[in-house]
């Protein structure tokens, strides 16, 4: 019974796992592009998913500044958007949103050291989340584009049947984990088999060798922040329908670090593995040690394993070893 | 009746002076060095036992009463203790100019009998080895900086620290030797020995003994009340008697302070952190900085620049009223304070004046642009007039009568009269004792009654009473028809011109005056640039019609300034011409230190004058010159002679008539 | 412009080497110190000291300890937040379990702790560089907010979870507890502040600084020349833990009174202190404060102008905030990597050439 | 062994200091340095000369510790060197420049000269931080030998700039600086003629004979501008692709057929 109790949280742990490498992924992608460490994913995540639930429901962006300002009461437009249409619009502005960046942010940045381009990205993480609240407000939103949710009979019925023990998994969960599962099969054909990911590989490897070649740094960029705006946006979706559209949605990104510590900056697979690793990690850590420590060992589990980690690993499970020179 | 009381004071030589200073400012600074960084000091105490410590050593190698040390070197305080030291040993020491060649130093050397020799470094230990056998007196170097001297054969050789160290040891053995010859010492001995740069002829030894010195050193410390508090900046050659007088005989009189740079390449941020409240600089030196004050304020901002030339206006008009403490109104006094938090007050602490109390050129004329502004920036600015024979002082301006025109009244204890032939003669203290082996040159310049000819001529303003110097007096002609023709006098107030280099005029037993003139590539070239005008080489622009008639303008100006003057009104230029090419010392049209030889250009340049004369109005021209690597070469040219506008005088007749 | 340097020489290596070279700059902070010690104490009020003054000098405290790891040491930190905590929670800990002693001592103590747990956090920097370590020190943060949390005796099995001090006088002034003066306040955390700045300040001209700033640098090099990795790096986590450790205990005992870790030590005081030094300059002292000065006064300001002057809603005042803040990083990482300490020494440098632009 | 030689120019050349005796270095499969042996004597200035990729600057980083070779014993001052960190290798004394500079750029001249001598600064931490007793003595002590490599090496007037804003001939000499003021036993120089002009090539020579003159300092360099270095150097060791193919004095080693051959082949790079 213990084993079964056990395989349940690894089952949980395992499709955690899976959002953990989504978003972990968004990193890798714009690491290996562009060397940028970009902390601001997470609140991307998060801006996305207000993006979306402010479409959907017709909400006046800005509102509550143009009510400060001019003494007036918008609040909404009075009509509702469907769910595709408004993720499409989401992904869209996403893309604007990265261009944005890219123009005004990463072009006067190129060539910093990494360190300070990670710190710059944190400017914009705390921008983007006040200029996601001044937006769209800072209520706490419910985020529905239709995806199943609630326990799912089947699989409990199901495992019922054949261990006499019914697992308890969410729907949503299961939605979310395939839906991932998929994305990053996608994301990963797309960097291996199609022109512009191996001329995103090609950046990552090289930056001049990759100029010389005549690959538009610009487009890579922008493609690339895209790419991590759209990831943002389904884990958005996934966690806000999930938890409801809130600050702490920002923290997934936290979440995802040690992640890449674990799998390295670099490698795609290790997003993954990492992912899982750490997802199944804490859940059982949690379920065995947390009630003896008064539980929440979530919070950090992920960065000490990590650490742990590290230091016996300096460049993670996949990332190339460093040979030092002078 | 002064050297009477020096005497009685007992303060009859450097030494005595050291042995004052070392017990009445004991612990005030004497000497600092830049050195690694920081300003290494030397209290009056602490140089007094650094220097008996020399004195010993030398003893120990070896020095007798009456050799001569030969010093060459930067200025550095070992080496003014190695001259002190030299004088208590009753040695006389003779600072030499390190810039000098091998030819020149073996001169000197041989002629002054030098058996030892204190030298900077390797380079002029190398020098001084060099010389060898023809200086065979030579029997010791010393050399103060021990880089690179390691490989050198020690036998006649040591490092300065090294004698000292000996010295040390030895004060039980020979301090008491060493205390007599210190108390021998006496007024009329020989103080230093100093060779003038002769722009003609061999240099010649000038002798001055103690009471040249030291009197000199009391009377010109109390006409300006210098202090033991005054800061020196020692960076004039050693061998030059200006140096020795402010760092030696005023210093030890005064007791004040002598800094000496880093090295060349520092100067200027040395002199800066300094400060100094004494200070000595040839009008070369003022011009300079005041040309770089200009360029850089060039590329300032608007605002700034226009903050400047109004405050500078304000400075021309009211500073040397307030420097000479003339009633100023209110108001401007006001004004003038603003200026200085924004204006003076910088300036003065970037160029390292903000502390100057006296300050004095001379040497040639300066501009009296360049002098008033100094002047109206509140930095009391004066000229003095001098020759190495007289320990240099001849006459000085006092504050609150300073003009750049004029060199000022007697110094104190300084007697003058003017020859007929408009010479100037002086007779003071401080009259050096003879040329060193040479009693001819000696009774030439000196004669019985101890009346020295300057060789230059000048005259006294009657209402001044101040001293104005004309020209070198075998440069004073005659023109044609009798009126006074002085030439250098012409040529400096051409020269004040930033546009102008060097300027050159004839008229000498003719009837009208005519002059060479050569534009300064920089200040031209600028002005150039600011209104875009190309050229191609110096000729081109020296050439160019805008040039000739800005020129044509300084020349007209000074014209009329000359006009003023009833005595020289006759040397107004009425025509001239700008040289094609630079005068140049690698071509012998000039001394090494950049005086033309009038008499070389108005050979080689026969045909340019004779066109000045014959009233053409161009002629061509070739002219040999040598470049850099020593190659000679050929330069052709066709040059424009202008006429410029002279200016009648009232008193034309009267001076005509005398 | 008012630069007098002409005659401001120096004569040994101690002169040469002081703080203040420049006899201007030397009397200027002397005026500084005069103020703020013998006037500002006399005219400050309650609104001033709690709302400007004490938190700038207990941030500027916190700055200066992060400077010290990641402007000299190069080594960045984002747990800052965590280890301010720890002091936070060792000086409650002192102050309840020994009443007699003064609390000043606690104070430090509670730093020298503080130091201690930093360097077991610094332990990975031995092998991770970059923000790998950045990160890494994410878990400082996370962990240490959760222990405070979840282990009561931290927290005295407080009924809330809170940490509340005590009063604790010196010469008869309270200077914790409500009974405290805005003066005392002040005057506790200046004292803190400019003897913490001057030391700072001794360390990073010293051998120590030299060897951060070395393996900040160039850590390769820095070892070829002699440079042990290992006492460099952990020196400067343990003396910027110090600092930070210091600051967090007068954040709680004289400035909060009252904290619970989670919110009074998360995440965003690690980045609030972050944003401070870049803003203010990156290996810099006067950087340290100047950052400070500048994202405590920011709030104020928009406080006063947005919420008094408009009468917006508050939380929208602060998201505005929120994005002014972000945006001035971006804006500051890429116009002026160096700060405001960077843009004053520019102006010094004008005034010192004045008149000339060169 | 012990043996003292005088040089034309008067320098004594005393006993072997360094022993390097088959050194054998791999990275992964490459063999970076096959048995290589040749010894360092007091004194001398010794120069390792071969063509690039000969293992040049390998070498010269398995003496300072800064590579472990796998075979191969490092003798220094007659003590066998076990495996070391970098900075325990220095502070034997032994230090070095770099081909491609390593200066700390956000120092001042005068600091990165300092960092050369932080081996002789020990003075405990809250002794620096209260800036008082020892810290601030030392702090003097050490100042004044650095000014004195300063104005031997001639760079008084950059001593307060910051080494970012030095042209590339200077920021070689203030990291010769650097390394003198830690007064090694061995100076090792990789490259310090590299991408200098004619001009300053020149400096540089009379920087290190100077040095090697006044200070008796030990000197190992890495050169592959022939002519520099058998006009500056004592003995010479040849390697090309890893190996040794000459050891002498710079005329023996002219004349050895197969140094010839090898340079030959890179005549012109």
């Amino acid at each position: 019974m213990e084993f079964l109790y056990a395989s349940e949280v690894l089952l949980n742990g395992l499709m955690a796992g899976v959002m953990y490498s989504l978003v972990a992924l968004g990193f890798v992608l714009i690491y290996k592009a562009s060397g940028i460490f970009n902390y601001a994913q997470g609140v991307m995540a998060l801006f996305a998913a207000m993006t979306l639930v402010g479409i959907m429901e017709g909400r006046v962006p800005f509102a509550h500044l143009i009510n400060a300002a001019f003494g007036v009461h918008l609040s909404s437009f009075g009509w509702t958007v469907p769910g595709l249409l408004a993720i499409l619009l989401t992904a869209l502005i996403m893309v604007g949103l990265a261009i944005a960046i890219e123009k005004l942010v990463l072009k006067h940045l190129v060539g910093q050291e990494p360190i300070i381009l990670f710190m710059a990205t944190i400017g914009l993480a705390w921008f983007l989340e006040g200029l996601g609240d001044v937006m769209w407000g800072a209520d706490v939103k419910v985020l529905d584009v239709g995806l199943p949710q609630g326990i799912s009979e089947t699989v409990e019925t199901m495992t019922d049947g054949l261990f006499g023990y019914g697992f308890f998994i969410d729907r949503l969960d299961i939605w979310a984990t395939v839906i991932a599962a998929v994305l990053v099969a996608a994301l990963v054909g797309f960097s291996q088999y199609t022109k512009q990911g191996r001329a995103m590989r090609a950046v990552a490897d090289d930056h001049q060798a990759a100029l010389s070649v005549g690959i538009s740094l610009q487009f890579i960029w922008i493609m690339v922040w895209s790419i991590a705006g759209f990831v943002a946006l389904v884990a958005g979706i996934m966690w806000g329908t999930k938890s409801g559209v809130q600050f702490s949605l920002s923290l997934i990104a936290l979440k995802a670090l040690p992640v890449l510590m674990l799998g390295g900056f670099t490698s795609i697979p290790g997003a993954i593995v990492g992912g899982l690793i750490i997802g199944m990690g804490e859940k059982l850590f949690e379920y065995f040690v947390g009630p003896a420590v008064g539980g929440a060992t979530e919070n950090w589990f992920a960065y000490v394993l990590a650490l742990l980690f590290l230091v016996f690993r300096p460049q993670g499970l996949f990332g190339e070893r460093i040979i030092e020179r002078v | 009746m002064q050297n009477a009381e020096a005497a009685q004071a007992g303060l009859q030589s450097i030494p005595a002076l050291l042995a004052r200073n070392a017990e009445r400012f004991g612990d005030r600074p004497a000497y600092r060095e830049k050195e690694f960084g920081i300003w290494q000091s030397w209290t009056w105490a602490e140089a007094a036992t650094e220097i008996r410590d020399l004195a010993l050593g030398f003893l120990v190698l070896g020095l007798n009463r009456g050799d001569h040390v030969a010093i060459i070197g930067r200025n550095r305080p070992a080496h003014y203790w190695a001259m002190v030291a030299a004088q208590m040993c009753g040695a006389v020491p003779v600072p030499l100019y390190q810039d000098a060649v091998a030819e020149e130093m073996a001169y000197v050397l041989d002629h002054c009998g030098a058996r030892f020799v204190v030298c900077g470094d390797q380079e002029q230990v190398d020098k001084v080895l060099e010389v060898g056998d023809r200086a065979p007196s030579v029997q010791h170097l010393v050399y103060t900086d021990k880089r690179g001297m390691r490989k050198y054969d020690h036998a006649r050789m040591n490092a300065l620290a090294d004698v000292q160290a000996e010295g040390r040891a030895a004060q039980q053995r020979l301090g008491h030797e060493l205390d007599e010859r210190i108390a021998e010492l006496g007024y009329d001995d020989t103080c230093v020995m100093l060779y003038t740069s002769g722009t003609t002829g061999k240099p010649k030894g000038v002798v001055l003994s103690n009471r040249n010195i030291i009197e000199t050193g009391k009377n010109t410390a109390s006409f300006d009340q210098l202090t033991a508090r005054e800061e020196v900046l020692a960076y004039l050659p050693m061998a030059w008697v200006g140096d020795f007088i402010f760092s030696v005989g005023q210093a030890y009189w005064a007791g004040f302070t002598v800094n000496c740079p880093e090295g060349a390449h520092t100067m200027m941020t040395d002199l800066r952190e300094i400060g100094p409240t004494y200070f000595f600089a040839p009008p070369r030196v003022f011009e300079g900085q005041l040309t770089s004050v200009m360029i850089r304020m060039e590329d300032a901002s608007r605002i700034k620049r226009r903050l400047f030339k109004h405050y500078m206006e304000i400075a021309r008009r009211i500073g040397p009223a307030l420097l000479d403490g003339k009633p100023v109104g209110a108001l401007d006094r006001l004004r003038y304070m603003l200026g200085n938090l924004l204006v003076y007050g910088p300036l003065k602490n970037t160029l390292g004046y903000s502390r100057i109390r006296v300050g004095y050129t001379a040497g040639e004329a300066i501009g009296p642009e360049i002098f008033d502004f100094y002047r109206s920036l509140g930095i009391n600015l004066k000229q003095l007039y001098g020759q190495t024979e007289a320990s240099v002082f001849i006459t000085q301006q006092p504050d609150g009568q300073v003009r750049s025109d004029t060199v000022g009244v007697p110094s104190p204890g300084v007697e003058l009269k003017i020859a007929e032939n408009g010479e100037v003669f002086y007779r003071s203290p401080g009259t050096f004792v003879e040329y060193y082996n040479n009693p001819d040159s000696t009774a030439s310049t000196k004669d019985a009654e101890g009346w020295v000819a300057t060789g230059d001529a000048g005259f006294f303003e009657e209402e001044s009473g101040h001293l104005r110097i004309i020209d070198r007096a075998k440069d004073v002609g005659r023109m044609a028809d009798g009126r006074m023709f002085a030439p250098k006098y012409v040529e400096n107030k051409l020269k004040f011109y930033p546009n102008i280099l060097e300027a050159v005029v004839f008229g000498a037993g003719r009837d009208m005056c005519t002059a060479f003139v050569n534009i300064d590539l920089t200040a031209v070239g600028n002005w150039a640039e600011r209104n875009n005008i190309a050229y191609a080489s110096y000729q081109e622009l020296a050439g160019h019609p805008q040039v000739y008639a800005t020129i044509k303008e300084h020349v007209e100006a000074v014209n009329e300034s000359v006009a003023q003057d009833p005595m020289l009104s006759g040397c107004q230029i009425s025509r001239f011409l700008v040289l094609h090419k630079e005068l140049d010392p690698d071509d012998g049209e000039m001394t090494r230190t950049r005086k033309v030889r009038r008499n070389i250009i108005a050979e080689k340049y026969a045909d340019l004058i004779e066109a000045l004369y014959d009233g053409r109005d161009t002629v061509s021209t070739r002219t040999e010159v040598t470049y850099e690597d020593g190659r000679k070469g050929e330069i052709r040219a066709t040059l424009k002679i202008e006429d410029a506008r002279t200016f009648p005088t009232r008193t034309m007749q009267k001076v005509a008539a005398e | 412009m008012f630069y007098r340097e002409a005659g401001d020489f120096k004569t040994s290596y101690r002169d040469d080497g002081q703080t203040f070279p420049i006899k201007l700059d030397r009397w200027g902070y002397y005026a500084i110190l005069a103020v703020a010690f013998l006037v500002v104490p006399l005219v400050i009020d309650s609104y001033w000291a709690n709302a400007v003054l004490v938190p700038f000098l207990i941030y500027a405290i916190a700055a200066l300890g992060l400077n010290i790891l990641t402007g000299y040491a190069g080594q960045v930190s984002l747990g800052t937040g965590g280890f301010m905590a720890v002091g936070a929670y060792a000086v409650y800990k002192l102050m309840v379990a020994f009443p007699g002693v003064p609390i000043v001592v606690h104070i430090i103590l509670a730093g020298a702790i503080t130091a201690v747990v930093g360097m077991l956090f610094g332990l990975p920097s031995l092998r991770i560089k970059g923000f790998y370590l950045a990160v890494a020190t994410l878990a400082a943060q996370f962990f240490l907010v959760w222990l405070f949390n979840k282990v009561p005796w931290f927290y005295n099995y407080s009924a809330s979870g809170q940490i509340n001090a005590p009063e604790r006088t010196i010469l008869g002034w309270a200077v914790t507890g409500p009974a405290t003066s805005a003066s005392a306040k002040y005057l506790i955390c200046l004292c803190f502040a400019v003897g913490l700045a001057w030391m700072a300040r001794n360390l990073t001209r010293g051998s120590v600084g030299r060897k951060w700033m070395a393996i900040r640098d160039m850590d390769i090099a820095a070892e070829i020349i002699g440079v042990n990795p290992l006492t460099a790096k952990l020196s400067a986590f343990a003396v910027s833990s110090f600092f930070v450790g210091i600051a967090g205990a007068l954040l709680f005992s004289v400035y909060l009174g009252a904290a619970e870790a989670s919110e009074a030590f998360g995440i965003n005081k690690s980045f609030l202190v972050l944003f401070m030094i870049i803003i203010g300059g990156l290996g810099s002292i006067f950087g340290s404060f100047a950052g400070a000065a500048f994202l405590v006064l920011l709030p104020v300001l928009l406080k006063n102008v947005l919420v008094a002057q408009f009468g917006w809603p508050t939380d929208l005042a602060a998201h505005i905030e929120l994005m002014i803040v972000g945006a001035l990083i971006v804006f500051f990482l890429i116009v002026e990597p160096h700060g405001l300490a960077r843009l004053w020494a520019l102006t010094k440098e004008k005034l010192r050439l004045w008149p000339f632009p060169h | 062994m012990t043996q003292t030689t005088i040089t034309p120019d008067g320098r004594q050349i005393g006993d072997v200091l360094m022993d390097l005796r088959n050194i054998t270095l791999r990275f992964g499969g490459v063999t970076a340095i096959k048995d290589i042996s040749f010894d360092i004597r007091e004194g001398e200035i010794r120069a390792i000369i071969g063509p690039n990729g000969a293992g040049k600057s390998s070498m010269l980083n398995v003496i300072s510790g800064f590579y472990v070779p796998q075979e191969g014993e490092i003798w220094f001052k007659g003590y066998r060197r076990g495996p070391m960190k970098p900075y325990e290798v220095a502070r034997l004394g032994i230090a070095r420049t770099f081909q491609n500079i390593a200066l700390f750029d956000g120092m001042s001249v005068l600091d990165n000269i300092m960092t050369g001598r932080l081996n002789m600064m020990k003075a405990p931490i809250w002794s620096q931080a209260l800036w008082w007793g020892r810290a601030e003595r030392e702090e003097v002590e050490n100042r004044e030998q650095v000014e004195k490599i300063i104005d031997f090496l001639e760079i008084q007037n950059i001593r307060k700039t910051p080494v970012g804003r030095l042209p590339y001939g200077l920021k070689k000499r203030v990291e010769l600086a650097r390394a003198l003021a830690a007064e090694p036993k061995i100076l090792l120089l990789d490259e310090p003629m590299a991408g200098m002009n004619v001009e300053e090539k020149e400096d540089m020579c009379r920087f290190i004979l100077d040095v090697n003159d006044e200070f008796g300092t030990t000197i190992a360099l890495i050169e592959h501008d022939m002519g520099v270095v058998m006009d500056l150097s004592d003995r010479v060791v040849v390697m090309d692709y890893g190996r040794k193919i000459g050891d002498g004095t710079p005329d023996e080693v002219r004349n050895n057929p197969e140094v010839i051959s090898a340079y030959l082949g890179v005549a012109h790079e």
